[in-house]
């Protein structure tokens, strides 16, 4: 993890825009995100049921995308370590987007490529490609594709509770498909076009 | 020709209505025989334009005009008696404020024209519409053009004096006449330039025998269907009687008579737009402070334009000429 | 008979059968008509938004485009699992907050000949639908078996009241609707302070030690409480703390024996339907011994909650604030 | 020379209300769009309906009228009769052939700086989006001049 | 006579070309206006384009409003003839005062002169320097227009009422009342509690120098009571207000107290006797009890209790009347009913207050639900000597001291989701219930703040004692407060869950106590009571006023004061001497006798009035009457208060206005449409 002293002398030198990033994380957030009006109060951080396993509590990478830290901000578990609970969003005295802005920063950092575990950006890919292939979740691949590659050890660990699940039918052996997956298709291939356009 | 001051009376566009009244004014019409000389009367007497134009200018001494400016041929002879006549009078609705063919401006110049010579009502399968001029045999044939709003006497000339109603009341004529022959007579002396001659300083409530209370409207409704009080403010049971904002004079002959003032005598002195003053006369007492509810109370004058502006469409601030965009 | 479009998501027919079973057993008996979406598409859970902003609210709207299309003299949508409630209702507020976002689905939706005009679909959760528009009245008339004696941990996670931005609930964070719903069937409903933590959600995949951490939280808070079960609403909730509860038990060296059941599967006991129509027996922690006390003679009264401080010498507590819509009148002071 | 049209507006403010809130939105310094001239009246009772039909026939585009929030007016009740007032006008206008969106009618209280200017801006859009108002001007299209010598016509009877 | 109808408006310009002599004058104020407007251009183009309108003289200057700025316009009436004068600076509500006091210097009539505004309308509020520059021309065009439609008026004389009303008998309200009624004026205090005294009655201590509370307000409270000016009507509300400045008619609600005041001597044998208990939610904010006949406290002042009829078991059962056998001066009146008071004043002061924040609403400090958790006020009658505890700060179950405390700044305050602006008292109140806490019971104390605000004399220092004293501070906004423990360490204790943001860490710390310092909020009426007496609230729901910066006590209503928290929070210095400072605007007013007023004012042509009756009902001050002899409709000049509705209503055009007539408000239209803005566009 970079820690903010790091950051502060083994960056390169501040570039101009990096000013903008606050501005970029705010436009690409769904709704409107408001982050400029942190106030720094840390409700977040309070609120929080994973921080312990973060390496910078919400509000404290709130000041670094004020700071213009880019590489810091983006290299930060934070928001993958973020469970989407919103106790944070509804406490938060200014009503920022928190949780929206955390799924906008994972995908910058999926953007740029800059993540320290492949865990969860992984998971996340996992889960939207079999999604985009059959437009419905298929937990059984899911899950086994991906304890095969990163918790390969935990599999025998896990094993009764996946078998608990088939042997009750809570999981399916076989994928469903929707009927107008070609549609979805397009949508998703026109909405890729626009996002990348906008 | 004798020495008598020289009158004129001329209609432009208008019903005919000023001249009947003219005429009701029974022997007094005789006073002005007495003491004028008529030189120019169409609906009276035969006469040529190019006689008026032959006059000295400043020659009529008095000259009543009524009618609006509809044409062309309107406007040239209204030009015409301005330069010929000491005094010009806007007689009448019409030439003072528009009056019912007012109302035409409502609509383009080009739809008026399509609705007199292509409506149901008229049979022309040819499509043949009037032009403004024709060669025939004989020569060329000219009619009037039409211009593309109808305006008020004081729109395209100057004007002396503004007799207004419509018609004006018979006594109301008389009494001008009178006063008239007496400033010749160096009895009494004309009223500023600019007045209003023939009527009341006040609106009609003035000289309205109903009585009056504090009002509070909760309904507009038409006069028929429903039992009238003969004795109260017609206004206060919710007939929409323009009285209220219009010029006193009449007698108030429509309410007491049982019918609503509909505005023939125009504004009250000093009034800028008369309509103006009516919806903002006739809101002020709905008694509702609910948008809905104020608007259930509208519903009842379904025509407001036509319930305001009947009679002073021409003479108003907005004077309604089409806005663009319901031009097509 | 209310009429709503359901958009049930993809773990109602896999890992939360049961929820699904229990709701399609109670529907007619409560006069809930739920038709659901034909074609309906996975909402992308909270994965798809971490990826890409406008395939993410693509891929939901698609749900909402089809909901509005086939609605039939409704435009409430209702979803059981709270991630897809969430996700709907939120992709629908945002568009509307934001425009520009509803204009790129909407080119995006284009490109299946569908779209969806922000705004013009109510999104609410089954829970909601059931206490407001039911009414407990009408359940608890078709009570007929009582959960009387069942001690019952009310359980929603953090999707169903959270954010909440179209002020659905009584409270973010100790909403009382799922209380309520429970005293009505007759059970012995229990002041559950977690009542709105975290289950861990998709930590289980992703840093499965943060997980069990949270679930640990959930499950001794509840045997702290005496609960026989949890009563919860949420597929995911549901999955993390009834399939991952023996694996953290491994992690922590603890014994919880914690049932996870769906509130629709207790409603439908409380009706008096049979618990193998009701998807009893699918869970992983069995609820087999928390079932065999109803039914059966009363149990000793054991006190509820956080007891009151006796009279004597304490101080008095305030009053509790009333409750339902208490967002909407920001700054009125109730007295 | 073509012009780019800019609405030109007149707003009528009440001294009590609206007015303050234009200082208040001067004095914290949020823009609005210059196309909008106040005029101050006491209060919006005072909004003679002849004021909006001047502002429109002198050439305005569009016309705001401003009061207290119902139930605050200054003068107790008078923001009701220019609601009043503002509906039946609405409706004659739009009888006269102007479209309802150019007359508007909106509340806004002394501490109301923010939303006073944000309503200014909503309008001032609005009223671009309607376009310049064009009434027929009388004097629009001049007769051309006339082909026959008139004097020669026999006076119509 | 006048114009007829139809004429056009041309016509109405060129006929009073060239009467009038007009000057018009362009404010710079420094860069406030120039940065933005081209002054200079605006004069040069009145005195050019204007001139045909009479317009002699267009002039700039830095300040118009300094004494060269008059001097200038003084200087030009005199040397210019000016019959007219155009101002363009400043909100006519800053300055029109000062111009037409310079033209009055100068021999012109001040009403000639208007002042029409480039700064707040113009200037401040556009970036577009030929824009707004354009917008200046057109909106002097507009006032020259119109003050050449002026008619020189003089204002109204109106004589002042020497009695007035205090409404709030907190400490704002009680030194306002103090002030006036030593100065020798009568003055009548309405407050709706049995006793004056307000919130400061229910404190302990005072912060930053720990007074006792009550010991320096009883005094004050017993003068009230006892001062021969005062008129003191407590267990009453104001139910109606007419009139205006000088001649107010206020009508007061006496609620029954079901005592008979001229007998009971105050001996409390009745509370002694009654019977019934009940929770007292006022005074000892719900931490206490009270009898269902009570003072609320025992300096009460006036001494005379009342009866809670609610509660009262008589009243719920019939029977019982214990308080009625036992007093022994026959004081109790069960058939008492309630009273109302008609009062004259000439002026008023609002000092009605404030209500704590509900610290139910933010449920994540579990208020309400997890018994140690306290608000301010609950601590304040905790740590009270005379309180429920008699001053031992203890948990809620009466007995237990706390070993640790924690202290939870920012309640409901600085916070979207409730109140969005800080309510001032909070930060130095935590502190001194800190001080109270380790002084009282040793116990380890945490502050839990976002930002520490102790501005004004001697909060820093006080900020720095407790610091001294070794209380913890932890920066961050406390996210929840819960009793379900995570460790073993936290059994038992209640939870304070918190990012310390220094650290950038959460922690979870447990104590035993929490007092939430509960932010101030508008009363719950407030807005109710701003409608009854015609002012208004700001979004948030405290009273405007006149000016944020200059006039923060008088309100956009002429003679009605606001003082205390009635504005907006503030601590015990401010109220009073914001109470103090109503006092001087009050007899102010009052010595003066009688004050002017705008000479705005309707008035009938009575022979244009046809008597259609339609004004007679416009008017809310009943200034409209009508005369069934004469068949006219009139309007009484002292009743009318110059809205202008009756002017805009008459249909005959009888009803004119003063200072706001048709002529004047139509004439500035068309100057301000003079120009219009359109931008050419280079092809």
């Amino acid at each position: 993890m970079q820690t903010l002293d790091q950051e502060r002398t083994s960056a390169p030198p501040k570039q101009i825009e990096d000013l903008s990033l606050l501005g970029e994380v705010s436009h690409r957030t769904a709704g409107v995100s408001r982050l400029e009006m942190c106030i720094q109060c840390g409700c977040c951080g309070g609120s929080c049921p994973s921080e312990a396993d973060m390496d910078h509590t919400p509000r404290m990478l709130f000041a670094m995308l004020r700071a213009g830290m880019r590489h810091a901000a983006l290299m930060s578990n934070t928001p993958w370590i973020c469970v989407s609970c919103y106790h944070c969003v509804v406490r938060c005295p200014q009503n920022v987007h928190i949780a929206d802005v955390m799924y906008t920063l994972k995908s910058m950092a999926i953007e740029a490529k800059l993540y320290q575990d492949s865990t969860a950006p992984d998971f996340s890919q996992t889960f939207v490609d079999m999604v985009e292939e059959f437009g419905r979740s298929f937990e059984l691949g899911l899950a086994t594709r991906h304890y095969l590659k990163h918790f390969p050890l935990r599999l025998p660990n896990m094993a009764p509770m996946g078998i608990g699940m088939l042997s009750k039918q809570r999981m399916n052996i076989t994928p469903t498909r929707i009927k107008g997956i070609a549609q979805l298709k397009a949508v998703l291939k026109r909405a890729k076009e626009v996002e990348a356009a906008s | 020709m004798s020495d008598k001051p020289k009158f004129a009376m001329y209609w432009a566009a208008s019903c005919g209505g000023c001249e009947i009244a003219v005429l009701n004014t029974n022997e007094k019409i005789l006073d002005v025989d007495a003491n004028f000389d008529v030189v120019f009367w169409p609906v009276a007497m035969d006469a040529k334009y190019k006689d008026v134009e032959a006059m000295q200018d400043g020659s009529i001494l008095l000259t009543l005009f009524n009618g609006g400016i509809r044409t062309d041929e309107n406007e040239h002879i209204a030009k015409l008696l301005r330069q010929k006549s000491k005094i010009l009078v806007a007689f009448g609705s019409c030439a003072n404020e528009g009056c019912v063919p007012g109302l035409a401006n409502l609509s383009d110049a080009r739809e008026i024209v399509h609705t007199a010579f292509n409506t149901v009502s008229t049979d022309n399968p040819k499509q043949v519409y009037p032009m403004t001029s024709y060669d025939v045999p004989e020569g060329e044939i000219c009619i009037p053009k039409i211009l593309p709003t109808l305006k008020t006497l004081d729109q395209v000339v100057d004007v002396d004096y503004y007799m207004p109603g419509c018609p004006p009341e018979s006594h109301q004529i008389a009494a001008v006449i009178d006063l008239v022959i007496q400033v010749l007579q160096g009895k009494a002396e004309l009223p500023p330039k600019g007045s209003v001659i023939g009527a009341g300083n006040s609106t009609v409530c003035d000289e309205c025998q109903r009585a009056r209370n504090v009002k509070t409207i909760t309904s507009f409704n038409r006069i028929f269907g429903q039992e009238i009080d003969p004795d109260l403010c017609l206004l206060e049971q919710g007939i929409p009687c323009n009285g209220v904002a219009t010029r006193s004079g009449c007698n108030a002959r429509c309410p007491t008579a049982g019918a609503q003032c509909i505005g023939c005598y125009g504004p009250a002195e000093g009034v800028v737009d008369y309509g103006a003053r009516l919806v903002s006369a006739f809101a002020s007492v709905i008694d509702a402070k609910e948008p809905d509810e104020i608007d259930r109370i509208l519903d009842g004058i379904p025509d407001p334009a036509g319930q305001f502006y009947r009679f002073n469409l021409a003479g108003s601030l907005l004077r309604a000429g089409k806005s663009a965009w319901e031009k097509a | 008979m209310n009429k709503y479009i359901l958009y049930p998501g993809c773990s109602m027919e896999s890992s939360a059968r049961a929820y699904y079973d229990s709701l399609k057993a109670i529907t007619d008996i409560i006069g809930l008509n739920l038709q659901e979406i034909e074609d309906w598409n996975c909402c992308g859970a909270t994965e798809y938004l971490g990826i890409k902003l406008t395939p993410a609210y693509a891929l939901i709207s698609r749900n909402l485009a089809l909901a509005a299309q086939q609605a039939d003299g409704t435009r409430t949508v209702v979803a059981p699992c709270s991630a897809c409630y969430l996700n709907l209702a939120k992709a629908d507020y945002y568009m509307q907050e934001q425009p520009v976002l509803g204009q790129h689905v909407n080119e995006a939706l284009a490109a299946g000949g569908l779209s969806y005009k922000p705004g013009s679909l109510d999104i609410r959760h089954l829970l909601d639908v059931l206490v407001y528009d039911v009414g407990l009245d009408t359940i608890k008339s078709k009570v007929v078996r009582p959960l009387t004696g069942l001690r019952v941990a009310p359980y929603l996670g953090c999707m169903v009241p959270r954010p909440d931005y179209e002020h659905r609930w009584s409270d973010y964070e100790y909403p009382v609707e799922l209380d309520r719903l429970l005293n009505a069937l007759g059970a012995d409903v229990i002041e559950f302070p977690l009542k709105t933590e975290c289950c861990g959600g998709h930590m289980t995949q992703i840093s499965p030690d943060t997980a069990f951490e949270l679930i640990r939280r959930l499950v001794s808070a509840a045997d702290e409480h005496q609960a026989d079960l949890m009563a919860t609403l949420c597929p995911m909730c549901q999955m993390n703390l009834d399939a991952y509860q023996s694996e953290t038990n491994k992690f922590f060296h603890t014994s919880y024996r914690m049932p996870v059941i769906f509130f629709t599967q207790l409603m439908g006991l409380a009706f008096g339907l049979e618990a193998k129509d009701l998807g009893f027996g699918l869970e992983l922690v069995s609820a087999r011994n928390a079932l065999a006390k109803i039914g059966i003679e009363h149990p000793a009264e054991i006190p509820t909650g956080t007891a009151r401080p006796k009279k004597d010498g304490s101080l008095p507590m305030p009053a509790p604030l009333p409750r339902r819509n208490m967002h909407t009148e920001k700054g009125k002071v109730v007295k | 020379m073509t012009y780019k049209f800019e609405p030109t507006i007149i707003g009528f403010t009440c001294n009590w209300c609206s007015y303050r809130a234009a200082d208040l939105a001067g004095t914290a310094r949020i823009k609005y769009p210059p196309n909008v001239r106040l005029v101050r009246l006491m209060c919006s009772g005072r909004l003679d309906p002849t004021f909006v039909f001047k502002a429109l026939a002198s050439g305005a585009d569009g016309v705001i009228i401003t009061g207290c929030h119902p139930g605050e007016c200054h003068y107790l009740e008078q923001n009701y009769k220019a609601l009043r007032r503002f509906q039946l006008m609405r409706r004659t206008l739009v009888g006269l052939g102007l479209e309802p969106g150019r007359v508007k009618l909106i509340w806004a209280s002394a501490a109301e700086g923010a939303r006073f200017a944000s309503e200014i801006n909503i309008f001032v859009e609005e009223i671009r989006a309607l376009g310049p108002l064009h009434w027929g001007v009388p004097d629009d299209e001049e007769p051309s001049t006339v082909h026959s010598p008139l004097s020669e016509m026999e006076v119509p009877a | 006579m006048t114009q007829h109808g139809g004429t056009s408006p041309k016509l109405a310009l060129s006929e009073s070309k060239g009467e009038e002599r007009i000057g018009v004058y362009v404010c710079h104020c420094g860069t406030n206006i120039a940065g933005v407007v081209d002054v200079q251009e605006v004069a040069e183009w009145a005195a050019a384009q204007l001139e045909h309108r009479g317009v002699v003289i267009g002039r700039e200057y830095k300040f118009m409003c300094s004494s060269l700025g008059q001097e200038l316009i003084e200087k030009d009436i005199k040397e210019l003839e000016l019959t007219r004068v155009v101002v363009a600076a400043c909100s006519p509500h800053l300055h029109e005062h000062t111009f037409r006091t310079a033209c009055k210097n100068a021999g012109l009539n001040p009403y000639l002169c208007e002042l029409v505004s480039i700064r707040e309308q113009v200037s401040w509020v556009h970036t577009d320097k030929a824009a707004a520059t354009a917008k200046a021309k057109a909106v002097v065009s507009g006032g020259v227009e119109r003050v050449i439609r002026h008619a020189p008026l003089e204002p109204l004389r109106v004589p002042i009422h020497p009695d007035t009303l205090v409404v709030g008998g907190g400490i704002a309200g009680i030194q306002s009342a103090l002030e006036i009624a030593d100065a020798g004026y009568h003055v009548y205090l309405v407050e709706r509690e049995p006793s004056i005294g307000g919130h400061m009655a229910q404190f302990d201590k005072t912060f930053p120098t720990l007074d006792c509370s009550a010991c320096i307000l009883t005094p004050k409270m017993v003068q009230v009571g006892t001062h021969p000016n005062v008129t003191l009507l407590t267990w009453s509300e104001v139910e109606k207000v007419d009139g205006f400045v000088g001649n107010f008619t206020v009508t007061v609600r006496k609620k029954a107290r079901k005592v008979i005041e001229d007998l009971c001597t105050g001996c409390g044998i009745c509370q002694e006797k009654c019977p019934k208990k009940v929770i007292d939610d006022v005074y000892e904010a719900g931490l206490g009890y009270r009898k269902a006949v009570y003072t609320p406290f025992p300096q009460a002042v006036p001494k005379y209790p009342v009866m809670d009829v609610e509660n009262c078991t008589y009243f719920e059962k019939g029977t019982c009347k214990a308080c009625e056998k036992f007093c022994p001066t026959n004081a109790i009146d069960f058939k008492q009913q309630d009273e109302i008071l008609t009062l004259q004043v000439g002026n008023i002061v609002l000092a009605t207050g404030y209500d704590l924040f509900d610290a139910r609403r933010v449920t994540n400090y579990g208020y309400g639900r997890l018994p140690n958790v306290f608000t301010s006020l609950e601590f304040e009658r905790l740590s009270n000597a005379a309180g429920p505890t008699n001053g031992n700060i203890v948990l809620r179950d009466g007995k237990t001291t706390p070993k640790a405390v924690g202290i939870v700044h920012c309640v409901g305050s600085r916070d979207r989701n409730f109140n969005n602006y800080c309510s001032v008292i909070c930060c130095m109140q935590g502190l001194k219930f800190a001080h109270l806490v380790h002084e009282r019971t040793g116990a380890i104390v945490y502050n839990f703040y976002i930002d520490m605000r102790t501005a004004y004399k001697a909060y820093d220092e006080f900020y720095q004692r407790v610091l001294e004293e070794g209380t913890l501070f932890v920066r961050g906004k406390v996210a929840e407060i819960t009793d379900v423990p995570r460790r073993p360490d936290e059994d038992g204790h209640l939870i304070v869950q918190v990012e310390d943001t220094l650290a950038g860490k959460q922690r979870r710390i447990p104590v035993d106590m929490v007092i939430l310092s509960t932010g101030l909020q508008p009363r719950y009426d407030a807005k109710e009571t701003a409608k009854r007496f015609g002012l208004s609230c700001s979004s948030d729901g405290w009273f405007i006023e006149k000016h944020p910066k200059l006039d923060p006590i008088s309100t956009m209503t002429e003679g009605i004061y606001i003082a205390g928290c009635v504005q907006g929070p503030k601590d015990i210095p401010s109220s009073v001497a914001q109470g103090a400072a109503a006092a001087a605007r009050v007899l102010g007013k009052i010595q003066q006798k009688e004050i002017s007023i705008e000479p705005v004012r309707a008035s009938v042509n009575q022979d244009q009035c046809s008597g259609c009756r339609i004004c007679n009902n416009l008017c809310p001050y009943n200034a409209i009457s009508f005369d069934e002899d004469r068949g006219v409709s009139l309007v009484n000049a002292a009743l009318c208060q110059g809205c202008g509705t009756c002017v805009a209503a008459c249909p005959a055009g009888a009803i004119s206005g003063t200072a706001f007539s048709n002529d004047q408000i139509l004439s500035q239209i068309e100057g301000l449409l003079l120009l219009n803005i359109d931008e050419p566009v280079t092809a």
